[in-house]
C-alpha cells in the first residue's frame, strides 16, 4: 500500500547517521580538503562499518512475525545511510574503509566463497582507462587463463581509494574478439607482483578521495578471483551482467548527490534565518523574497532527488528490475545536486566564495555526481533508450 | 514501511478511472475543448465510481471508506491524464464536500453532506482564488464579518469551477486575520456569479467570478464552528489534487511524444534516434514520476492525520514549474504539429499553466 | 569602431513602429486571436508598408557626403522594425499585406524582373510538407519543366498567409535523381489551375494569422518564375542558396521573438509598478524579492536575445556571412523568448491564465517562434556543425 | 552606427594582450593556481601594455589617450581568457586610478594619479565587498564619519585584491546614507589587512580581508571632494569589467571543449557527433556572445558619457549566471578529466562563480 513516509526506523537511522557525520566528518571535512590524498585517520574506527553489507532477502520474503509490519530492504537502509554521511562529506564517505565502490560489485555479484575471502577487505573499483571513459565496452585491459591464474595487462584510470584500499575489482576482457561479451571483472589484491599504483589525480573536488591510476603489467591472480562465470557468452549477456552493478551503485551516488545538496541547503537555511529569513511554506512565491523563493525551489528539487533516489532502491530491495530507475535518480540527482550547490554559493554572495566557509567546497565536491559511474549524458542515454525501445546502434 | 506499490483497492480504482477516461475522454477531449463544455453524462459515469463519496460516511450518503488522499491522487492523475478539465469538474463536489467531511462539525455535515453525496452528479465547489495581482491563498482579500449572529462577506473570487451550476460552495475568507470557509447558498443575496470566464487553457471546464458584496450567511455557514477550519490542509489537500492532475497531464504528454519520436522519420530515420530529441523525452519521463511521488509524499503524510503543509507547497510548487517546462516539451518535440488544437500536446501546454496560477480546482 | 547604441535614426524609427503598433494592432490583438483566421480588415492601410524592402548596399558602399556618418543597413531597420511590430501583436505582423515570408524570399534572390513582376505581391513561402519539416532536404513536391512553363505536383502544409496571400514561393524538386540539387523555389500566383488552397489549421497561438495547407495537382506556371538558376548542379550548392533565403528570415524571427518578450516583460512591469515594486537595477539580487528578481534574469535574457539579434543582422547589412550567427539569434531568442511568456504567467499568477488580458496569450504565440522557420534544435545543430566543422553525417 | 566591427587601435591593442597571454600565460595558469602566486615579470609585462594608464592624461603620468571602457573591456577579456587571476591582478591598478581619473578633483588626480601611473607596476587597488550574509555594494556596512575635518572609517571588507601590498586603495564606505570613495593609505592608524584569504577561485591571485577600526582619513581623501563620486558609474564601470572578464574565461573554456569533443573518442567516434555534447558547446559559444555584447553594450553607454546603470547591471548579472553555466558545461563534457585540476576547465569552474558572488574586481 502507497506510503512514502520512512519507516521509524529508517527515521532513526537517518539521525544517527547524521549525528555520527556531524560529530566525526564535518569536524575534519576542510582538513582532508586541504591536505588533498592524506588518509583520514580519524576514519580507522569505521573500519567494518557495514555501509556495503549484503542485501537482504526480498522484504516480502521474510516471514514476518505474526502482526510484524513488512520491512524495507538494505537498499533504502544504504540510500538513507549514505545521504546522512555525505550531508557530512562526501570525499571523507568515499575514504570510509570497506566502503568502496569495488565493495558494492563484490556484495552484488560474489559467491559466498568470495565474500568470505573478501567481503572484509576494502575493494576499489577500476574500469576506466585513459581510451575509455563512458564507453566500459571498449576497455582494452585484458585477462588471459594461464594455468589456474588470470594474467592481465592494462592501464586502469579514475580508481578511487587507490592509495587505501586493499584489493581492486578490475574490469577486463578475457576474449577480445568476443567485444563487450568478453568483459568480466577480476578482484586484484594490492602487493600483486604487476599490480602498480602510478600517480594520484589533484581534483576538482572530493579532494579527501585518493584517485589514482593503475599499472597492470602481467599480473597473476588466483583463478578463482573472478567475479561472475568466466564462461564467454555469445550474446553480451555477460557485460549486461557486469553492467548490472551500477543498478546498485548509481542510486547510490545518487544518494551522495542528495547528501551534499541537503548539507548545502541547510547551511544557506541557517543564514537565512540568522538573518530574520523565515521558511513558512505558505505565502504565494510570487509575494516572498528572491531568496526565499530560490530556497523553496532548491528544497523542492531535493525531495524530487531524494524520492526519485528512493525509488530506485525501493525496487532493488523488492527485486524490481531497476535499470531505468536507477540511471533515473543519478540523472536527476547529479545534476540537480551540482546546480544548487552551484546556486546557493551565488546565494551566499562573498561568503559563497570563501573558504572560510564548506559551501565551496560542496559545489567542487557535487561536481563529480554528475560525472563518475556514468555521466549525467550517459544515464540520460540508458533511460531514453529503456523508455523508447531503442537499440545502442538506433540512439547513439 | 516506505512502499510504492499499489493496494488491490488502489489497483482497482485507479484501474476504473483510467479504463472510464480511456473509453469516454482520450478520444474526446480535444472536441471537448473545442465545444467548450463536457457532455454531462461523462460527468455522471465518473461520479457514478464514488471519486468525491467514497470517503463519507455512509450515513451522509457517502460509501462509508476510509477519507483518503492518497486514492483521490490516485483517481486525479487518471482523470486528467485524459483532461484537465473533466477532471476539475468531476472532483468540483470535492472542493465542498472534502473539508466539510473533514473539518466540519456534526451539524454541518449532517445537514450539508448527504444533498451532495447523491447518486446524481449536482454541482458543490469552492471560491478559492482571487483575481488581483499579488492574489494569495493566504492572504485573503476577501473578508468575512461577524454581525449579529451572521457574517457579511466581502470580496472578489474568480476560478470557481462550475460555480454558476452549484447549489452551494465553500467560500474562503478572512475572519479577523483568521483563514476561514464559509457555505453561501446558490442565489444567495449579495452574490452575483460571472458569465463562464475565458481562460488560458480548460476551455472546456466553465469558471467564473463570483462576487460578493455584503452578502449575508448565517453563524452556522462558518465550517468547524467557531474554531473555524485547518486552513493548512485545505490547501494542503488542494495542493496536492494539483500536482496530481499535474502528473496526468505530463503522463499524458509523455506518451504522445513516445510514439510520434518513434514513428516520425526525419533526415531518414526517426527523430528519437536523436539525443536532443530522446533525452527531452527521458527528462519528461523522470519528471513525471518525480511530480507524482511529490504528491504522494504530501498524501501518505496528510492520510497518516500528518501536517503535510511543506509537503504539499514543494509538490505544487515543483509541478507548477515542471509540468510547464514538460508539456512545452511535448509541443517542441512534435515541432509544428505540436502547435496545431488537433494534437492533444498543444491542449496540455495551455493548461500545464493553470497548475503554477491558480490553487484550489481540487481535492485530495 | 565598436558602438552597441542604435543610432537615433533607429531609435527613432522604433519609437514611430512601437507607437503605429500600440495605436493600430494591441486595440484588434484579441479581436483576431478569438476571430481565428478572419482577415483584419484594418491592416488594409498597409498594404505596401516596406517592412520586405529590398537590401540597400553595404552600408559602407554609399558613398556617404562629407561628413555624414556610416549608417546601418536595411537588415538593422527589419530587426528594429519587426520587433516593435510584434511587440504590438505578431500574429497581425504574420497578416500585414506584403510581409509574408515569401516576400523576404523574393526580396533574397529575385532578379529585377521577378522583383518588378512581384516585388509588390503578398508572398507567401511553402517549404514544409506532411513528411518533411525539418528535413527540408526530403520535400516530395516535384517541378517539370514541360516547354516554357513548369508542371508542378504536390503537397505543401504549415503556409503562413494560405488564404490572403497573392502568391507563394513553393519549394520543389526540378530532379529528384539529383536529391537536394534538385530543390528549387518557384513563385505560384493564386488562382493557378492546380493550385488549391485544402484547409486552414487551428493554432495554440498567432490565431489571427491564417496557416493553411496547398495541393498542387499538375500546376503550370510560367518558366521565369523560377527564383534563382534552373540549373542543378552536382553539388548541394543549389540547396544551399535556396536555404540561404534562412540567413535573412531567421533573424527577423528572432526579432518577433524579441517583441513578443518586450511586450510580455512591460506588461508584468507595469503591474509590479502599479504594485508598488520598483526596479532600480541597483540592490544585489540576493536583497531583492523573487518578482524583482525573476524580472531582471528575464530582462537580461531579452537583451541578450536582441543583441545576438542585432549582431547576425549588422553582419548581413556588412555583406558579411551569418549563417551561424543567424541560427544563434533564433535559437537563443526562440528559447528565451518562450521561457520568458510562460514565466511572465505565472508571475501574473491569476492575471496570467485569463484571457483578460494578454500575457496569456504572448504565451501561446511566441512558442511558434521556437519552432517555424527551423526548430531550436535545428538552430543549434546549423551552429554546432558550423563551430566544430562537422558534416551532416558527423553531426546527425 | 550600431557597429561591431573594431577601429584599427582597439584591434591593435586586443591583439598586443592576446598575444601576450598566449606567450605568458595560457600553458601556466594551472601552476600559477596551484603555486598560489603570479610571477611578478608576468604582471610588469601587461603593465607596459598601458592597461591601467593609457586613459590618463599625460600631466598626471599617463598616455593621454581617451578614457575608453570598450578597450578596457578588450583588455580585459584577452586577459581572463588567459586566466581571471592574471587579468584581476594586472588591472587591479584601474580600481584605483579610473574612478579618481575619471571622477576625482584636479588636485586629487594631481596628488594620487602620478604615482600609480609610473613605468613599473605598483599596486594600487581598491576594498569595496563586505564578507556578511547578504552583503550588498549598494549598501555598505562600511560607514565613513566627518569629524573636525578628516573622516573616520569603520568596517570589514574582503576580496581586495592585492591589498597587502597595496601603495594606497579606494574603500568604499556610506557617510550619511551617500556612497563614497575614500583614499586610505598603506599603514594607516586602524587598519588591519589579513594573510592572503582562501577562495573558491583564483588561487593565485591574492585578496585580504580590510579591517577599518576607526581609521582616520584626511578631508581631501573623499575623491570627488564634497561632492563625492558618481557611485553608480564607479559600479558600472566595475559590472562592465566582471562581464567582460567572463566572456574571457567563457571563451576559452568553449576553446577546450570544441578541441577536446573532436578529438575524444567514445563508442567508435568523436563525443562532438553526439546531439547532447555539440549542442551543449552550441550553447556555450552563443552564450559567450551574449556576455560580450551586452558588457560591450554598457560599455558603449559609459564611453558616450551616459549612464549604463541598467545595462551593466544586467550585464554583470548575466555573466554571473551564464559563465557558471558554460564552465560547468566545460567539466561536464570532459567529464573525469574536467575533474582533473591539471585541465584548464576545472579551473575555470571555479572561477566562474566569482563574478556573481563577487564585485568590483577591476575596472573597465
Amino acid at each position: 500500500m502507497i506510503n512514502l513516509e520512512l519507516p521509524d526506523y529508517l527515521d532513526n537511522l537517518k539521525t544517527q547517521m547524521k549525528g555520527f557525520a556531524e560529530g566525526l566528518l564535518r569536524p575534519i571535512a576542510r582538513k582532508y580538503d586541504e591536505a588533498e590524498h592524506t588518509y583520514p585517520v580519524e576514519l580507522d574506527v569505521l573500519k567494518g562499518m557495514p555501509v556495503m553489507s549484503r542485501p537482504k532477502k526480498k522484504a516480502g520474503e521474510e516471514k514476518p512475525k505474526k502482526g510484524a509490519e513488512r520491512k524495507n530492504g538494505s537498499n533504502m537502509s544504504q540510500a538513507v545511510t549514505v545521504e546522512s554521511i555525505c550531508w557530512g562529506d562526501v570525499g571523507l564517505m568515499l575514504s570510509i574503509p570497506g566502503a568502496g565502490l569495488g565493495n558494492a560489485a563484490i556484495v552484488a555479484v560474489a559467491t559466498d566463497e568470495q565474500m568470505e575471502r573478501f567481503g572484509s577487505k576494502w575493494a576499489a573499483m577500476a574500469i576506466t582507462e585513459p581510451g575509455s571513459g563512458s564507453d566500459a565496452g571498449s576497455i582494452q585491459t585484458t585477462a588471459v587463463l594461464d594455468g589456474d591464474e588470470w594474467v592481465l595487462n592494462g592501464e586502469k584510470i579514475f580508481v578511487t581509494c587507490a592509495d587505501r584500499c586493499d584489493a581492486v575489482v578490475v574490469w577486463a576482457n578475457v576474449d577480445p574478439s568476443a567485444g563487450k561479451a568478453g568483459i568480466k571483472s577480476f578482484i586484484v589484491e594490492k602487493g600483486t607482483p604487476g599490480f602498480t599504483l602510478e600517480k594520484l589525480e589533484h581534483k576538482l573536488g572530493i579532494r579527501a578521495s585518493d584517485t589514482g591510476t593503475f599499472f597492470l603489467k602481467d599480473c597473476r591472480i588466483p583463478k578463482d578471483n573472478i567475479l561472475g562465470s568466466a564462461e564467454v557468452k555469445k550474446s553480451t549477456e555477460g557485460f549486461k551482467g557486469v553492467m548490472k552493478t551500477f543498478d546498485n551503485t548509481r542510486p547510490m551516488v545518487a544518494s551522495m548527490s542528495n547528501g551534499v545538496a541537503g548539507a548545502s541547503l541547510e547551511f544557506l537555511k541557517q543564514k537565512m534565518e540568522e538573518a530574520g529569513i523565515a521558511l513558512d511554506y505558505n505565502e504565494n512565491t510570487n509575494n516572498v523574497s528572491a531568496m526565499q523563493k530560490e530556497y523553496y525551489m532548491m528544497e523542492a528539487n531535493l525531495e524530487a532527488m531524494r524520492l526519485l533516489t528512493y525509488k530506485a532502491s525501493w525496487m532493488a530491495d523488492e527485486k524490481i528490475f531497476n535499470n531505468v530507475e536507477a540511471s533515473m535518480s543519478k540523472a536527476k540527482a547529479g545534476r540537480a545536486g551540482t546546480l544548487i550547490t552551484q546556486k546557493v554559493c551565488e546565494l551566499l554572495g562573498s561568503m559563497g566564495f570563501t573558504r572560510e566557509h564548506l559551501a565551496e567546497k560542496w559545489m567542487r565536491d557535487s561536481k563529480i555526481l554528475d560525472i563518475f559511474e556514468g555521466t549525467g549524458q550517459i544515464q540520460h542515454l540508458i533511460v531514453a533508450r529503456n523508455i523508447l525501445k531503442l537499440s545502442r546502434n538506433e540512439l547513439k | 514501511m516506505f512502499d510504492l506499490s499499489l493496494s488491490k483497492e488502489q489497483k482497482m480504482v485507479k484501474d476504473s478511472f483510467s479504463k472510464l477516461v480511456k473509453d469516454l475522454i482520450a478520444d474526446n477531449a480535444h472536441e471537448m475543448d473545442e465545444a467548450g463544455e463536457i457532455p454531462v453524462s461523462a460527468v455522471q459515469k465518473a461520479w457514478e465510481l464514488g471519486c468525491s463519496v467514497s470517503g463519507v460516511p455512509e450515513e451522509f450518503g457517502g460509501y462509508g471508506m476510509e477519507d483518503s488522499p492518497i486514492l483521490s491522487a490516485l483517481v486525479l492523475e487518471e482523470l486528467a491524464y485524459g483532461d484537465m478539465a473533466y477532471a476539475v469538474a468531476v472532483t468540483a463536489p470535492s472542493l465542498f464536500i472534502t473539508p466539510i467531511n473533514d473539518m466540519g462539525t456534526e451539524d454541518q455535515k449532517k445537514a450539508l453532506l448527504p444533498n451532495a453525496c447523491t447518486d446524481d452528479y449536482h454541482v458543490y465547489t469552492m471560491a478559492m482564488c482571487e483575481p488581483h495581482f499579488g492574489a494569495d491563498a493566504v492572504s485573503l482579500k476577501t473578508t468575512a464579518e461577524k454581525k449579529n449572529g451572521s457574517y457579511i462577506l466581502n470580496g472578489v473570487k474568480c476560478f470557481a469551477p462550475c460555480a454558476s451550476q452549484a447549489e452551494k460552495m465553500l467560500v474562503s475568507a478572512s475572519l479577523d486575520g483568521e483563514n476561514n470557509l464559509f457555505v453561501v447558498e446558490k442565489g444567495a443575496a449579495g452574490l452575483t456569479i460571472s458569465e463562464k470566464e475565458k481562460n488560458l487553457g480548460l476551455y472546456s471546464l466553465e469558471t467564473n467570478t463570483v462576487t460578493l458584496e455584503n452578502c449575508e450567511v448565517p453563524a452556522d455557514a462558518r465550517i468547524g464552528g467557531d474554531k473555524g477550519v485547518d486552513y493548512d490542509r485545505v490547501l494542503a489537500r488542494s495542493r496536492v489534487a494539483m500536482a496530481s492532475m499535474a502528473a496526468g497531464m505530463c503522463r499524458c504528454s509523455l506518451d504522445i511524444v513516445k510514439q510520434y519520436a518513434v514513428e516520425r522519420e526525419q533526415f531518414g530515420e526517426p527523430i528519437a534516434h536523436r539525443q536532443s530529441i530522446a533525452f527531452m523525452i527521458a527528462e519528461m519521463a523522470y519528471e513525471t514520476d518525480a511530480i507524482r511521488l511529490m504528491a504522494w509524499q504530501a498524501a501518505s503524510r496528510l492520510e497518516a492525520g500528518k501536517s503535510a503543509k511543506r509537503e504539499a507547497y514543494l509538490a505544487k510548487l515543483y509541478a507548477g514549474e515542471m509540468a510547464m517546462k514538460i508539456c512545452d516539451y511535448g509541443v517542441q518535440i512534435l515541432g509544428g504539429h505540436g502547435y496545431i488544437r488537433e494534437m492533444n500536446v498543444e491542449r496540455l501546454y495551455r493548461n500545464a499553466r493553470s497548475i503554477a496560477c491558480v490553487e484550489a480546482l481540487s481535492m485530495a
